[in-house]
């Protein structure tokens, strides 16, 4: 049983990794700084080895709640109350974007999409999955190693067309 | 014991050692975020009501707003410097 | 076997101890900010929920009271020495 | 289950009429959609509707009259959100 539950723990993981990093590079995280904070992460990260366009994807995500917050919440509340769990997230992550000055397409459209994919995929991963399985993605991004991480979210970034 | 609150309190352990021994500024505001990322996680695992929903998220929102200051107050320290 | 009040009674200790040994003065708010994180983990450990909704709604309004305070601080640094060496008819 | 994707209907055709009758644009003017702070039919207002109506649903019942509550309140706030968080 035990290997079971590493084996749903880590697919879940993977799916949230790939839901809010594309979520996020398509809508232009990694162009610009969208607050004046955001940049001076970018610009330490650069000093340390690693890529410019990947340290403002890092600084952004500080910054302003985006599809990784929408990620999280909503499969917090699709685990606490069911699929109208994930709509009342949607909003609140919506006015919290609004209060840290963001547009907020990224934040409401990542929650929005992970609701669906729980709703889909529940008899097989229940929903308590996906909240451990968000912690390992954000873990390998912001915890684990700043460089390579930054290195290979700017590859991302330059094949999606965002960025240099 | 449950498997997946004990990975999460895992990394959230690992990230409180590498906030305490970092000299970097820049890099405190990185492991602080994925630190509330971990403690939004314990509070809806623990207490399983509607209530501890909007908890994680009225915590989450406010600690990245403190973010957001700290980070910007570095930046206009650099500039008068 | 708690998992939440070992994270936090750790967050508490280590955020008290940051706030005295380190020296430069945003480093000193950052880890207030820990400690912080580790009081409303507390809070919620004892099922106290709408305290803990009002201090994490109270946590940013006093770090930005505290940011502000360091920046006036550091204005009113820069600006007195040039001022003083604007006025040398008072400074007899 | 009909009952609950009917109400949903009724709170997200509300929020667009109103929306519509109080001349909120159908698509932001300045041209990278994705960094514009201007409110639409298409993007927020939807979304906000759905969510108040979750939330009234959860609070009081199901009943009929709550959705037209929710969407009118929908794109109120939709409308009025420079004027409430402040202009960029």
């Amino acid at each position: 049983m035990e290997i079971l539950d590493i084996i749903k723990l880590i697919i879940a993981g993977i799916i949230c990794w790939i839901n809010f990093v594309l979520i996020d590079t398509y809508f232009g995280l990694p162009e610009k700084p969208g607050v004046l904070g955001a940049k001076t992460i970018g610009e330490k990260i650069k000093e340390i080895g690693g890529n410019l366009n990947g340290g403002y994807f890092m600084g952004n995500i500080v910054c302003s709640p985006d599809a990784s917050a929408g990620t999280l919440l909503a499969s917090i509340m699709n685990y606490l109350m069911g699929v109208k769990g994930g709509l009342i997230a949607a909003l609140l992550v919506w006015i919290g974007n609004r209060l840290c000055a963001d547009p907020g397409y990224a934040g409401t459209i990542g929650a929005l999409t992970i609701t669906l994919i729980i709703y889909l995929l529940h008899p097989i991963i229940g929903a308590k999955y996906f909240v451990g399985g968000m912690i390992l993605a954000i873990f390998s991004i912001q915890g684990f190693e700043h460089k390579y991480a930054s290195i290979l979210l700017g590859k991302i970034a330059k094949k999606m067309n965002r960025g240099e | 014991m449950d498997i997946i609150e004990g990975v999460i309190g895992f990394i959230a352990l690992l990230m409180v050692f590498r906030i305490f021994l970092t000299r970097s500024r820049a890099r405190k505001l990185l492991y602080l975020c994925c630190l509330s990322f971990c403690i939004s996680a314990l509070i809806a695992l623990y207490v399983k009501s509607p209530m501890g929903g909007i908890v994680a998220i009225i915590y989450f929102i406010s600690s990245t707003l403190t973010s957001n200051a700290i980070a910007y107050t570095i930046e206009q320290v650099k500039d008068i410097e | 076997m708690e998992i939440l009040l070992i994270v936090s009674g750790v967050c508490c200790i280590l955020g008290g101890l940051g706030v005295i040994l380190h020296t430069n003065p945003i480093n000193k708010i950052i880890m207030l900010g820990l400690l912080n994180v580790g009081l409303i983990g507390m809070i919620v450990s004892s099922y106290y929920l709408d305290i803990a909704i009002i201090s994490s709604i109270c946590e940013p309004i006093s770090t930005i009271i505290l940011l502000l305070g360091y920046m006036k601080y550091l204005t009113t640094l820069k600006k007195k020495k040039k001022y003083g060496r604007d006025l040398p008819i008072l400074s007899k | 289950m009909v009952n609950i994707i009917l109400l949903y209907l009724i709170s997200l055709i509300t929020s667009i009429v109103v929306a519509l009758l109080l001349k909120v644009p159908i698509l932001p003017k300045k041209k990278p959609i994705r960094f514009s702070f201007e409110t639409s039919i298409v993007f927020p207002t939807p979304i906000l509707a759905l969510g108040i109506e979750a939330i009234l649903r959860n609070l009081f019942g199901n009943y009929i009259y709550l959705a037209f509550i929710a969407g009118l309140f929908g794109a109120l706030l939709s409308k009025y959100a420079d004027k409430l968080f402040g202009e960029v």
